[in-house]
């Protein structure tokens, strides 16, 4: 598939430190070869990252990157992004990290539509502090702070994003990688807010606790309940019952933020001349 | 040799043993012993890139010319 | 002072810690010692360097991490030479034998410890538990019934056999080790 | 009696304790390495009618556990130094209040996520000072397991008695040591409740003060219907805006705590008659201070050592005795030197003062106060 | 009409500091009258409000209230909901208290579905701090921070919270006081996070400044935008432009986070005996 | 000349000397009092081709306005009390990672939502120990408009100079007090920027020292591609989580800033050879200061005044002098006593110390200082 | 007298003079004067409660047994 | 001393602080005086205190807010309990004659300044520009023509007339104040 990916990873940091059969690596792979794919220029390509599995992402990655606090890597990124306006930047959260305590910037990046490209590697649980609940984790589910099973509803991220403005929203998983490719650099050439929710596996804090003990059986578990896009509407009701559709799934041609920004500056300094 | 490429183990120490790769290989190209993978029949290998975008490691790639 | 420090040390997910706890366990519950137990650890789940202490006394204990060990165990390379020089001179070293020594100051005995496990108990994660019947001896404070009612009560019941049989090839493989002080086995 | 000996992590001792103390809230976000306390709880309070909840981030379980403590439960928060910066803004709230409840602070290196799993007692100006603006703050630190079962009670007992937030600053050693603990019987356990007011709704004042200076509290859904703010109010619990009003109440809310010292200020000492070199210590630095101390005597040096239980309020009073009569007193902390300001601002210069600072997730080990000892004997 | 409002009400705490016209004044007015209407125990009721002009209100109804910190108003009716599920909570928000710096709790509640009526008073702006835009400011408006023109996007906040997993949603304005009797009546009688937007006037802070000079116009545009759920379906996408549905916008029986809390405890508790 | 004088406002001259200093990037979010400086900044930066930007709350302003220095541009955000407690986590990361950034707080009376239109100095110390862990902090106080015009290119200046946010602490007199400002010709204003790397990406380690305690910072985008974290790391910017990598840091973060004390530490003096007392102030109270002092000496009475202007780092070596040669310093602060806390740190009981606070909203007038004066003398 | 109800001014001092309820009122019975609400003609007021139900500040009430 | 000190006060959205800023920017700009303006108000927009001041001198100006006011205006009943008191032996005050007066020490002035303000110039919100033609005259240190410099740069461009009348009605209510100065007005 000739995708450059060595030159856009370091090297000298692998292997990196997640699990065995750790999803987040099999994304982060495909999301550099999404970005080889839509060509950016990798000297103008900035990744920040927030606390978390998922978070550690940025330090494999060869280009700017930034490793922020916890839930907060939008902000920061919206900085960079009007700051600079040409650059690429690249978000990688988790679904604790971007749902949790970071879902208000979520839904206030995609009200802006600022042009930001915002992975979301959700494998259903808080990895790093070893398997408390998160926003996305299915009720029912088992986790370190849910002895009794999960109560709470989770998040439709999609949904979420949509309804706050997002214009280009996507689904992926870990198991089809070259969705994963075409998904990323989709997104990443996308002006506006794009948002992918990268469905992944954390085979030791929720495959265990929840009767999915390897790896390969998480994978074939989300082979079995993710359905193309193309296919999503044409199944029944009955059909679409523990299952959840991937492809790009809305995609708008809108104003973008940092542009709307740079034509006040234009009037301003054209007025004041 | 066909243009297609073969696999190439290009990084074993990075191989955590995880099986992915293995459970994606249509030709059970690839197998792990020891918690490390290796392969078995490079011929079997038709080059469908499945292990190099699955594997969570960087440790396989499919290459032209691969003299294993 | 009667306190007997223990090291034991890895990597993650190979199981230090649970054995730290097993000795505290069996310190406190089955012979009524003090025991602090602590640990040091890092952001991995796997992988990483992670290290277990268990301090036994039948005093107080107010410092509760080791100073320096009687006993040093080090399933990986990182970890012996972190560590493998703070031994007490009276103190043992134990290490896998996939692990280069270092100039060896103390008695320090190579084993076969990750092959056992695997080859002997079929069962990789169960070399912590190996390494319980391989010091087992060397903790004269404590019985190797009482290590044994520690392990039971902390193991999952389905693998309770699997891990008696991973202590009794440690305590095997011990042997061995102190026939040949020499600490090549 | 066996069964209440138990080998317990610190965090777990915090479990234990809110358990014993009555609580029957707890609302937070995991992080390293308080997770612990969380998941203990998680799994506890069910089991005695009481509710676990994980919110969205810091500061809404901060909140949370406000608004539960107003329903009328002990409530109880923890976190480690990320989660404890993002509570700020929340438990100052709490503190204007006057809500009684317990937020854990187990200690790791900062700044930032700076090194999350190794220990530090970086936060401890940051338990006086985090919040914007003066505020009243108690704050505890056990040294071993035992204390933090302890303490943790005592927190929740300050906090329901002078109706007001307690911060319990662990470190990571503590938190995730086990060690020997033997719980007491739930007879032995003194246990105290707020004041509820002893008036009918017509003729109560929320943030008045009846005897002493802490008011009683109601609960939510009792008829009281009364008001509360974060702005200055008066006893009624309105804001008027009044510069009068925000004096008084801010004075009642030092008062409260500073009247009580000689309750809330909890410390423990052995220094001889003749003992010169004072080693003063809190958490788990406390432990190689008594080892070093004990050296040293044996060495034949007059060395004593003083133990804080309480931080905030500090006890000035005593250091300034203690300042008189000591040589010198030498202060080890996990952080680049906190308490040993307190220590420089009330001994007036008479006794020297050494600090020993570590933080760089390493220990203070017994040898270098020792060290220390030998050097300004 | 016959509401009981006067004992609901503080009255020496009367006259309210709103300016006059300020539409909070009315909302909070027909709030109480709804709560008349759903025959709330007034002992067992407690209001919770966040800070703005909005969250004065808490200080005027004759309840267990309590005014918090910005934005945060819903995280803590959680934790008095979850303590005591035997109150009725009620909590009272902004556009900006409960939109932007308190948007992740307000999705965040609405996800757990615990029963709490949430308020948002929808001024289309920072009342209190006098006048800079909030999510909820149209596009193209002026406030003090935006001296160019808004350029953000505002947020539906209806769908932001279905999306989010609200049970009840509705919407109404302060011209249409008896629809909002109406809704909030049926909002406080829904088990399960019920999300309210009522929609004010500010005439000092955004009328002002925005070609509506007086509360009047103000209220009369409301009247002109506004258009019954009940019709809205029947209007062509022409027609919708600039008009926005009131009523209740949807309404589902689902699983609520208290109740199904108390089942965790009853089945612990029955286990352990 | 005439149309550089002007009738500003504290917020007013914040706007202009962010201006002056070359400020291109405002995120914030608005409160009472400092609103005025987000809404100045929105008109007046696009002008300049700056961007303001109005973000969802203040943690996320903190967050922006540090992504907006990595891509270049001199930054900063302004806010007051409850906004600056949750502005503390991602100020931590910003003094961990080195990023150039002013955070502007005008102080009205906390804790809580207070008095949120009078003035206070309430967040010195908070300034200072917000955030979790030991960090070093640059804080300065201005005490009229022309100062705080002065003061804030002297904040984008340390942040440029010393690679690290500052923060200008305002009071809530000084923000919305109007004065004279005569705003000096462009060419007289020193403006420094960050040091930039002389080397290519190859050879660059971007938290190496060069020359000096401050590494070089390229923006992003310009080829470096180098790593950011708010762990413990070590030159190259990744974690090792190594001890060792924790302490080097640490010292030299500190190190920038103690080292530099010469240039950071900013004071006036108004002390005669024989003057005995000393008012030490800073902020809006030195106003009355020095009203005082002037009435004092037309008295007979030997008084002096000390005027911070750089609060944090404390002066403590200069104070340890004056405490020498003083009978008393008085220190009059809208707060419960903070500053005076580190005047007795460091003065070991030389001279006698005595506070003058309010906190309920309202100034320290000038006579009040006056009779303190005469009751010291 | 009517069953229905008539408007009172129950709480004068405060009004606020918005003239919300004078928009509402279908039959011009309140009017503004000096920035305060007054009734000109209260035989004319239908009791339809528009103005009790808009007026912000509570100053209005519909009575049954209104005498002004 | 030459301070000259000014406490405008009232209610919130009666426009006391845009006419402290007037003073003072005459001060400044027109007559090149050093002034400090400062203020104090509530959380309301509307109808809570609000209280404009101004202190005027040569000299620097260390204290930048009133101690004891030359001029106090006020236009509430709140506003007047509240610093009639403050005032200085040889100063005065001036009220809307709605105040109910306390027990007089300095020279009062009641005025209809309300009444005026809607009567003759016909927009209740002039009276802050009113209160400037009133007390124009007892500030010696400003010209009438630089305080009408400065309010026609500060008002909108379309009020400016009536502004103006304003200040020519309060300067004319002034007079007559001056006339009987028993305060009886
Ligand atoms: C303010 C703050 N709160 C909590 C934490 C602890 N913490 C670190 S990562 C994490 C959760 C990570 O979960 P997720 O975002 O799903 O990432 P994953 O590890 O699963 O990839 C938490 C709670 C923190 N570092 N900072
Ligand atoms: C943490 C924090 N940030 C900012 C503020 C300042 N503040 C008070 S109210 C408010 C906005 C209120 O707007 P909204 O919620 O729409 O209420 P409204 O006044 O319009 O009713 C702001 C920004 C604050 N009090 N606390
Ligand atoms: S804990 Fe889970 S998410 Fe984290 S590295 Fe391991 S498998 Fe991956
Ligand atoms: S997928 Fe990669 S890491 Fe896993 S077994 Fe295959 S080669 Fe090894
Ligand atoms: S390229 Fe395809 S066939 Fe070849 S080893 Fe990889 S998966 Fe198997
Ligand atoms: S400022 Fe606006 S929202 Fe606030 S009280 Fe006045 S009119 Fe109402
Ligand atoms: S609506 Fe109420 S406040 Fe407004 S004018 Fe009528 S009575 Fe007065
Ligand atoms: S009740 Fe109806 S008719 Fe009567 S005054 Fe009010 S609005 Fe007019
Ligand atoms: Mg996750
Ligand atoms: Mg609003």
């Amino acid at each position: 598939m000739g995708y450059k990916i060595d030159e856009y990873l370091r090297q000298d940091k692998l292997p990196h430190i997640w699990c065995p059969g750790c999803g987040h690596g099999t994304i982060m792979g495909n999301l550099i070869r999404g970005i080889d794919k839509a060509n950016l220029d990798p000297d103008k390509t900035v990744v920040v990252s927030g606390i978390g599995c998922s978070g550690r992402a940025s330090g494999y990655m060869n280009f700017d990157t930034l490793h922020t606090t916890h839930g907060r890597a939008i902000a920061f990124a919206t900085g960079i992004k009007l700051a600079n306006p040409k650059l690429n930047v690249i978000v990688i959260t988790g679904d604790g990290d971007g749902a949790a305590i970071g879902g208000n910037h979520l839904i206030h990046g995609a009200r802006r539509n600022i042009d930001l490209t915002v992975v979301l590697m959700n494998n259903h649980i808080y990895g790093m502090t070893s398997g408390q609940f998160s926003p996305m984790t299915p009720t029912g589910d088992n986790a370190t702070t849910t002895p009794y099973g999960n109560i709470d509803q989770n998040f439709d991220l999609a949904g979420l994003t949509k309804a706050s403005g997002a214009s280009f929203i996507a689904r992926g998983t870990a198991y089809n990688t070259r969705q994963l490719i075409e998904i990323f650099a989709e997104g990443l050439l996308h002006t506006g807010f794009s948002f992918i929710e990268a469905i992944s596996q954390c085979p030791v804090n929720y495959g265990r606790r929840n009767g999915l003990s390897s790896a390969v059986d998480m994978l074939k578990c989300q082979r079995d309940s993710s359905v193309n896009i193309r296919k999503w509407d044409s199944l029944s009701e009955e059909e679409k019952k523990g299952k959840f559709p991937t492809g790009v799934l809305y995609k708008e041609d809108k104003r973008e933020y940092t542009e709307m920004y740079q034509e006040i500056i234009d009037s301003v300094q054209e007025e004041a001349k | 040799m066909s243009k297609k490429g073969k696999v190439k183990i290009t990084h074993p120490e990075r191989c955590k043993g995880c099986e992915i790769c293995v459970m994606y290989c249509p030709t059970d190209v690839l197998v792990v012993k020891k918690g490390q993978i290796t392969i078995t029949d490079i011929d079997n290998c038709v080059g469908c890139y499945n292990c190099e975008l699955s594997c969570p490691d960087f440790v396989l790639e499919v290459v032209e010319n691969n003299e294993r | 002072m009667d306190r007997f420090e223990i090291r034991l040390s890895g990597a993650g997910g190979q199981g230090m810690i649970l054995a730290g706890i097993i000795i505290a366990e069996a310190c406190l519950y089955e012979e009524g010692l003090n025991v602090t137990q602590t640990q040091s650890y890092g952001p991995e789940s796997r992988g990483g360097a992670s290290r277990a202490e268990v301090v036994l006394s039948k005093e107080v204990i107010d410092f509760p991490k080791v100073i320096k060990p009687d006993i040093l165990v080090a399933l990986t390379q990182k970890a012996y030479d972190k560590y493998y020089d703070d031994v007490k001179n009276e103190g043992i070293i134990i290490v896998d034998n996939s692990i280069e020594l270092s100039d060896i100051k103390v008695k320090t005995y190579q084993m076969p410890i990750f092959e056992k496990a695997i080859e002997e108990v079929e069962m990789k994660l169960s070399a912590n538990i190996l390494v319980l019947g391989i010091i087992d001896s060397w903790i004269k404070q404590v019985k190797s019934s009482s290590l044994k009612k520690a392990i039971k009560k902390r193991v999952p019941e389905k693998t309770i056999a699997v891990n008696m049989k991973a202590f009794a090839v440690g305590k095997k493989l011990a042997e061995g080790g102190k026939i040949d002080e020499q600490g090549e086995y | 009696m066996r069964d209440r000996i138990k080998l317990l992590q610190g965090d777990e001792a915090v479990v234990e304790g809110a358990i014993a103390a009555g609580a029957k809230f707890f609302a937070g976000y995991p992080i390293t390495p308080a997770s612990e306390i969380a998941e203990g709880l998680a799994e506890r309070l069910p089991i005695y009618g009481g509710k676990f909840i994980q919110m969205e981030d810091e500061l809404a379980s901060m909140a949370c556990v406000i608004g539960a403590s107003l329903s009328g439960l002990k409530s109880i928060t923890a976190t480690s130094g990320p989660g404890f910066s993002l509570k700020q803004e929340n438990l100052g709230l709490g503190m204007m209040i006057e809500i009684p409840c317990v937020v854990v602070n187990v200690q790791r290196v900062g700044p930032s996520t700076g090194l999350p799993t190794s220990p530090s007692q970086g936060d401890v100006m940051q338990a006086k000072w985090g919040t914007h603006g003066d505020h009243p703050v108690i704050a505890l630190a056990p040294s071993s397991v035992k204390e933090t079962f302890e303490l943790t009670i005592t927190a929740f007992n300050f906090a329901e008695r002078f109706r007001t937030p307690v911060i319990l600053l662990l470190d990571e050693i503590v938190g995730h040591m086990r060690e020997k603990v033997v719980l007491p019987n739930e007879e032995d356990i003194e246990i105290w409740n707020r004041k509820k007011p002893e008036v009918g709704p017509e003729d109560f004042n929320p943030y008045q003060e009846t005897d002493g200076l802490v008011p009683p509290m109601p609960n939510y859904g009792e008829g009281y219907r009364y008001h509360t703010t974060g702005l200055f109010h008066d006893k009624t619990g309105f804001p008027r805006g009044t510069n009068e009003d925000a004096k008084n109440l801010m004075d009642r809310l030092m008062a409260k705590i500073e009247s009580n010292m000689d309750i809330i200020s909890l410390y423990e000492e052995d220094i001889r008659d003749d003992d010169e070199i004072i080693v003063l210590a809190y958490g788990s630095t406390m432990r190689s201070a008594i080892n070093a101390i004990s050296q040293a005597r044996k060495a034949g040096i007059k060395a004593g050592w003083i133990k804080l239980k309480t931080i905030w309020p500090f006890p000035a009073d005593y250091i300034k005795e203690v300042g008189k009569r000591a040589k010198a007193i030498i202060i080890p902390e996990l952080n680049r030197g906190q308490i040993i300001k307190e220590v420089r601002e009330n001994i007036f210069g008479n006794a020297e003062v050494h600090g020993i600072n570590k933080y760089d997730g390493t220990l203070i080990k017994p040898e270098e106060i020792l060290n220390m000892i030998q050097e300004v004997k």
